[in-house]
Formats: C-alpha cells, structure tokens, sequence
C-alpha cells in the first residue's frame, strides 16, 4: 500500500484535473461510498453522436478516490458514452498503479462507479460485480 | 443392503468429525444424541473456524482499512454468498439475523407494518411454531388484520381442500417448510402456485428444512426463506432471512443504527442497499463466517445423502417403537418417511414426557419433551405433551437401539 | 514513577492472554491494535469457552431435560447474573440483544411505541452514534415526536446551558456515556437528576463506557443501559440491555415467537416474565456464555486499574501527538485524559484518514478512519473523516511509540 | 434420577391424594411452568382463624409436580396460612427423596410455588429466588 503513493498519484490528490464544474452538462451523477463517507460527482458533456466532449468531477475523499477520478477524467473526452460505459476495473488499475489493498479496491473505483453510471444511466446493483 | 451399509459407514465416519458425540456423558454412557430438531452439533470445522477468527483476524468489519478488517470483511461476505448458494439465491438475498425468528419478525415489522392493513388476512397453517405465529398474531393487532389457519387432521397432514377459500383476500401466507413437532412436510409445490394465483405474498419457515432437505428457493418460488444456523451444525446466534431483491428493496428499514445507512443527519437518515439496510450494529461476525463453514459441511456431504440417510433411520425407528406398542408406545403423526423430516413425537402409556425424557437421559438418550413450541397443535390434538426423537446425519441404527432400550428401561420403571 | 512502571508490566502481561496480538502481521510487523473502539481483541479465556460449549455441552436451552441441556442452561443464566453483577442490576433486569444498536432499537420500539406520541420530544446529544440517533428518528417518523439535541462546543464538551429548556417535555434522554468519535465523557451526574426532575426517563449508550469505566447503572439512575459484548473482550452478536425491573415488565413485547411466551393459542398469547418476555427464538446462547467470560476477566484486571492505564496512555499519546503538530497532526476533542475514554481523532495534515490508515497498516498500526457513525458531528465540525487510535487494557507507551512512527512515515510519504 | 421415580412416587403420581375441586375454596391458586406447559391450581379451605381446613390440588404434569404437588397436600390441614406460606424447599426435598436433576427442579416446586402464593397472595417474581 505504501508503493501506491507515489509522487504522480499526491499530485493528482492535490491538484485533481479537470476538477469542478460544468455550465450546462448532459449527464451527471453522483455517488458516494457509505462506508467511508467519499463523494463523487461527474459531469458530462455529450454531443449528438454520443461523444464526450467534456468532462468535470468534484467531490471529496482519499488520495485513491480522488486521483483515480481524476485520472479517468484525463482518458474519456473524445470517446463514445458506450465506450465510457465499458470501461474496466483493469483500466483504472492500470491508471492507478499497483498495490490497492482490497480494503480500498471500493475507493478506486469509486469514480468509474460514478462514471459509468452517467453514461449507462443507473447505478450497478450489487457492488461485487465490478 | 449394500446402500444400507455404505450410509451406515459414512453415518460413522461423519461422527468422528463432532467432537461432543465421542464424550461420555456424567454416567459414563455414549452420548446419544436425538435433539437436533432443538439444535444440532456443530463439526471440528465449524469450531475451529470461530476460533481462528478470534485468534487470527478479530476485527469489525465494513470499514476498517487494516489488514485483519479486510480479512475478516472479506470472510463474512464470502460466508454469506456461500450461504446464499446452498439455498439457490444471490447474496445480495441474503440478510443475517440472530436466527429464525427473528428473520420472521424483520419481515412482520418491517413488511408487515407497510403492506398489511385492517381486514388484510394472513394464512398460517395449524401447525406452525410459535416463532411462526405469535408475529403474525402481533402483526394482526397492529393492524386490526385477522389470521386463518389451514387445518391440520389428526394423522398430522395438512388438509388442503378449502385452501383456495382461505387464500381469499390474503396478502401472505406463511408456513413451515417442515413441521418441528410432527415432522410434517409441506407439500408447497402444490399450495406455493395456489397461494400466486391468489396474490399472497409467501413466507417459508425453513427452520427444520434448510438443514435436512435440499433447498432451491427460487424453485420454491416463495417471497421470503427463513431458517437458523444452529440447527444445521452452525454456530448460535446468527441466522438468515431470504427475500426476493424487488421486495428487500421496496421495505423500509426495521433495525437501524450503524452499518445499515447511507447517509445521516441530525434530523433525517438515508439508508445503505440490501441486504445491509436490514443489518444494524456490529454483526455477529464470527457466527456469520461459522455459517458459512457449516453449509460447505453439509453441502460436501450432499443433502440428498443426508434426506436420504434420515429416512432410512426414520424408518427403522418407526418399526423399532412399532414393537414397543405392547408397552403402551404411541407414535404421533404420518408414519410414511417419505412425508416427514426426521422428526418423530410419540408418549409413553400414562407417562408424562418429561418422566420419559428424564429416565432416557440416564442412558445418555438426549430427547425433547414438552410442547414443542407448538402449544396452539398440542391442545387441538389433546395432547398434554409428547416426547420428541429427530436425527440428523450423524446418527445411526445403533442411536435407534439405543433409544428403544432405553423407553424399555423408563417402561420397566414405571411398570408398563 | 513506580505506578507507571507497574501498570507498564501489567500491559505486557496481560497481552500475552491475547493470542491475536502475538501474530505477527502479513508484513512480519508487530500486531499493534488500536481500535478496540470499533471492536476489542479476545483473551483466550473467552475463545477457550466458546470452544468448550460446542466441544462438551453444545444443547438449546430452557427446555431440555438431559444433562447438557441442563449444563448449557445453567451456564447461560448464570452468564446473565455475571453480566448483571457487572453493570450492578438485578439478572432480571437484563436482557440478551444482538448488540448495543439492538438494544437501543428494543426501546425505541417496545417502549416507545407504547409511550412517545405527538409532540413529545426526545433528548439527544449531537455527538451520539447512528446506533443512538437513527432509531430515534425513525420512532419520531412513526409517533409524531420531535427530536432535540444537547450540542457540543468545538473542543468537543457538551454544552449544558440550555439543559432544562431542552428537557421541557421531553419523554426520554437517550445519551452516549462516552462517545466514540472524541471520547467525550458525559457528565451524568450531573445530567441524569436534571432529566428526572423534567420527568424524563433516560437510555444510556454504554458502548464505549461498560468496557472501560466502572458502571453501576444503581449509582447512575438512568432507567435503560445499552452495552455491547464484543468492544469489552466478549463475542460477537451479543449485547444486552439493562431496564429497570417495573419498565421492563410494562413494557410490550418486541421480537416474538419461541421461548418468550407463557401460553399461546392460534388466536392469543400470553407472554413470559422479564427478561425472556424480550429473548424471542434460540439465543446466541455461546455468546452470552463467553460474555460472561468476558466481564469476570475485566472484573479480574480490575475496572479502576483499566481506566487509570488507559488515561495515562491517553496522556502519553496526546503528549506524543502534539509533537507532530510540525507536520500538521491536529488533534480534536477534549485534550484533558480525565474527560476522555482512550479515544483520540486526529487529521495529519491535508492527508485524508483513510490514506493515514493505509499507510499506518503497512507498519502494523490498525486505527480507524472515517465517519466512525456519527455523521451528524463530522458534518457539524466541517470535517470530512478523521483518523482514531483508541486504546484499552492491553496496550501500552510501545503501542504509542508505534502509532507516532508510523505517522511519521505517513508525514514522509505525503512529504508534509 | 432414575432413583426418582420410586413406586411410593408413582403411587402419588398414579393416585394423587386430594385431587379435584373444593366446593367453596377461601383462596386458590394456579400457576403453570412456560417452559413445559406443567399446570398446578392449589384451592384451600381457610378458617377465621387462617388455619387450613381443607386442600385440593389439580392439574396436568409429569410424576415429579404431580406427586411432589401431592404430597405437599398432605402436609397442609391444620397448618396456619402464615406456617404454609414459610414451607421450603427443602421440606419439599424431604418428602419426594432424592435424586432430582437441576431441569427437574421447577417441575418438584411448581405445588409448593403455587401452594405458598396461595398463602401469601401473589407469586413470587424471581424464579431463583426459590
Ligand atoms: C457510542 C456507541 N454506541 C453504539 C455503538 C454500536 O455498537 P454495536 O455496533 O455493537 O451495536 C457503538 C459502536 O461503534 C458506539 O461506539
Ligand atoms: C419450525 C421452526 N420454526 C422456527 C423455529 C425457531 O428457530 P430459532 O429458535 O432458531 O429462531 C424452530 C426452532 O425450534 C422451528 O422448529
């Protein structure tokens, strides 16, 4: 777990990219992790074609939470709601870096959560199918 | 006779892996052990599965960080899913409660206090435990709803001719699985379909079946599946309530507290998703992961093997105490393994239950005796109380000998 | 220094009946465990007789008449009167729960449904745990009552100005003894004769209190007392709940079904005598009989002794900490060892809890990070999650050397 | 406890003395054991003087609160209502022999439980008590 925090991660913590607020998104959703207590909201902006054009999460929570979010914001103007819907655990890992424990696996993931919800429209039911 | 020989065997071979069945009792007598109806014994597994949690992982679960939280979040998940697998649902079915009970109960408050109303019925069976009646009779004086009973005949069958009548106007009906007193099993792939059609809701009381019958509630096609680990070699204190995800999602809170929300303020709370919107405060972890232990103890041995183990030493016990009936030996209920769990209730001429139970204990025969928690079943059938045998898959012919010599004992004593 | 020095080897003694402690972590560190708040460790005296009762005398209870039954029974109730003794009431007085919430909402919903109506109000703080404030709610939602909190300042005391005004009307006071965010100490000597004189009944939250301190629930004079098994060295999935012996009788029954009633027919029943009226279904029956363990070897080690070596930990850790403060550590609550439980939150810097946690357990250190259930506080002092480190009877100043080397390295990587 | 069930204790059991009803009870009382469903009713006759006149008991129960109940029957007439609500436990002990197990206890005290509230007028709350 102490491999994980490595210098590009305490930089996105502390300078998230793409951080704050859209003026008139298309899609938004939010979610937060009960257990811990960590917000997300992401905000899309979707064209005709269904492609991202732009993007802004805001929220608040772990260095995990928060630059995994941020990370995921970097990769996904540009690309179609459907593919922003099936983006992978494996993909935000690969973001991410090594060595999450599985305790903090939900943090993680906690932004694709967020994300994927916006672009499919609801919420995942049951949390172990991630 | 092979098949006769082989569950012998392995009748002892299972025996070997419950340690309390290989002490003597206070007299020195092999124990013999006829209660599992009550509670069952719990295997090596089970035991030391507890012991490591608290050796080795003790910690709460949900939100610690720590290596031993996760472990132990990661064992007590892992439980319920392979709990959730033995009876065919999907974890997220699957609720922890203390036991039975209070699975009822969760669905009596928190179900019943949101859908049934004054003239609403509720249909129970004439049959049913008091944990599967005195909710339901509290419910009714909640809300002014009434109960109705399907009949049960003297031979201890459910007597299904006016089901349709009954089913009238229900919203739920609620029934025992497999009767405790009587053995009594419920034919429900005929009144489950009856009670759809009608627009009941059903719940099963699992409690004698989970541990004895190979159990699908989705083939079931009941709303609602409640049963207690203790009685299929678990731990105590813990057990589950099963119920449809549609329906878990739609009922409001009952217990709340820790663990079981989303969000809280001073004034208002949201709530976290099934199943752990019904689990508030710390939860019976060690007992949880015992569980789960248990189910991957009985699912290796196979519940056919184990149905078809208890028929066969029900069947035997049935002939055995057929003989006794010179000494004034009555048996009660289907005499048919086939229509009962392994569960017999029989008296003994004009000896009391409990005089029976106590001269039994001498040999180390370990019966029940009373009223089962059936009082409403006892008085229909005028009976004061019985003495009660069960088995389970760790009993054998020799237990059945065992218990035949020691009724002939308590019927020497009393001059039968 | 000779009191220090002794404590200081009693620490080390007693961790050596903590079998957990002495294994070594994943990573080959010291197990150094500090979040008993959350759950506390186990000695094996309370392992070894959860495994005796499976091994030797595992039966259900009340009704059997054979020899383990009788032992299993005996052992159970004599677990109450032990537990009883403890907190100083009667047995009959005390009833099993599940946990501290369950027993919270056993009031919230026998007691309160039967005594709190339209514009009543309940007292709360604004530093109780969702266990505490939750069931309040949803007994508001249901009866029309109205909720009022006792505030807390920032430094984390309760705020007593108003207390006779918060009182006016109030049907009952339902307040943690120790909270468990900031270790708060309630001064109910001095709040509990103020609730009498309004006429307000009184529900303790003993969930970090009963572990920790000396309580006689006599000397407090409240009329509910909630306190759970496993944060004071006892099993999970049991808790109880003290009443007083004249409200537990008026009180209705909550969960029902076996073992709580006295006579049932199909269409009434009558209910058993407290505390039983209350025990609906099989008990944990291992639990309550390893919580017993639990309390005598707390009454052994001494509650007085346990509160004085958990202040001068306290001491030495809020002593430690604040030479952090270089980093950034900022510690919250009362920094006074005599007006906290061994419960201290802290933030380092702009690190999140959760990331301190991590990296804390990567040297062996387990705390707790998060909201610790008491949203409504972590809202009301604007902060998001905060880091715990919360000590009892087996920990020492090593435990604390290890928790501020671990901060350091957290400081380090977070380059504070 | 098979010492127990002596025939002088089967005979109290098979022919309970003083069983049934009197005509004009001055008090009675009845009470049931929840965990076994045992039913014991005492009704006494009772002079100005508080002295016992007369005592039926009935009920439904195993040999041990049948015949202990019987027994205690015996044991009453002349008594005062002050010396029948002082009966023990031991006196009790002493007529049905040894031999009960601890389960059993409550069946060979139901007579006495329910005899003495009889006497005193109410039941005794803690059931340890006795
Ligand atoms: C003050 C307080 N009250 C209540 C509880 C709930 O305890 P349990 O989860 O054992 O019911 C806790 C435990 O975290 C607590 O700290
Ligand atoms: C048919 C039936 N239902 C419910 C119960 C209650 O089980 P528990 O006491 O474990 O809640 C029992 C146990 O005796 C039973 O036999």
């Amino acid at each position: 777990m102490d491999d994980f925090y490595r210098d590009y991660i305490l930089d996105h913590y502390r300078n998230p990219r793409n951080f704050g607020h859209l003026e008139a998104p298309t899609v938004t959703a939010e979610d937060l992790n009960p257990l811990c207590g960590d917000r997300i909201r992401m905000e899309l902006l979707v064209d005709a074609d269904g492609t991202v054009k732009d993007v802004r999460f805001s929220g608040k929570g772990c260095a995990i939470s928060q630059a995994s979010a941020s990370m995921l914001t970097e990769n996904v103007r540009g690309k179609s709601l459907e593919a922003v819907a099936k983006l992978t655990k494996e993909a935000v890992l690969e973001n991410v870096g090594i060595g999450i424990s599985p305790t903090r696996m939900k943090c993680a993931m906690l932004g694709l959560r967020v994300l994927k919800s916006a672009a499919i429209g609801s919420l995942a039911a049951w949390p172990d199918e991630e | 006779m092979t098949t006769l020989h082989l569950s012998e065997r392995s009748a002892v071979e299972i025996r070997k892996d419950f340690p309390i069945l290989a002490r003597p009792t206070v007299r020195g007598k092999r124990l013999v052990y006829l209660d599992s109806a009550a509670t069952s014994q719990k295997p090596n597994s089970v035991i030391d599965a507890l012991d490591a949690y608290y050796r080795e992982y003790n910690a709460n679960i949900h939100r610690g960080v720590y290596e031993i939280a996760a472990r132990a979040t990661e064992a007590f998940e892992n439980a319920r899913a392979r709990v959730a697998r033995f009876i065919g649902c999907s974890p997220g079915e699957l609720v922890w409660t203390r036991n039975a009970t209070e699975a009822i109960n969760l669905v009596a408050y928190s179900w019943g206090n949101a859908n049934v109303g004054p003239g609403d019925a509720i249909l129970l069976t004439e049959m049913e435990h008091h944990s599967n009646l005195v909710p339901w009779q509290l419910l009714a004086n909640r809300t002014g709803a009434t109960l109705r009973f399907i009949p049960i005949d003297e031979r201890g069958e459910l007597v299904l001719d006016g089901l349709d009548d009954l089913l009238d106007g229900c919203k739920l009906l609620a029934i025992a699985h497999v009767g405790n007193t009587l053995g009594t099993i419920a034919p429900l792939e005929r009144i489950v379909p009856r009670a759809r059609a009608a627009g009941a809701l059903v719940l099963v009381d699992g409690a004698q079946a989970a541990p004895h019958l190979p159990v699908d509630v989705s083939a079931l096609d009941c709303d609602f599946y409640a049963f207690s680990a203790h009685k299929m070699l678990g731990p105590t204190g813990i057990g589950a309530l099963y119920a449809k995800r549609a329906i878990l999602e739609a009922m409001p809170p009952f217990l709340s507290g820790g663990d079981m929300i989303r969000t809280v303020e001073y004034g208002r709370s949201t709530f976290n998703d099934p199943p752990w919107k019904f689990e508030a405060g710390t939860s019976n972890i060690a007992g949880a992961i015992g569980f789960g232990v248990a189910v991957d103890y009985l699912a290796d041995v196979g519940l056919g093997w184990i149905r078809e183990h208890e028929k066969r030493i029900t069947g035997v016990a049935l002939e055995r105490l057929a003989a006794l009936e010179r000494t004034g030996l009555h048996v009660y209920g289907p005499k048919d393994p086939d229509r009962i769990g392994g569960v017999i209730s029989f008296n003994l001429g004009d000896v009391h239950a409990h005089d029976v139970a106590s001269i039994l204990d001498t040999e180390g025969v370990c019966i029940r005796a009373g009223h089962h928690c059936t009082m409403p079943l006892m008085d229909k059938m005028g009976w004061h109380a019985t003495a009660r045998a069960s088995f389970y898959l760790y009993n054998d012919e020799d237990d059945v000998e065992a218990l035949v010599r020691a009724l002939e004992k308590a019927a020497r004593i009393f001059k039968l």
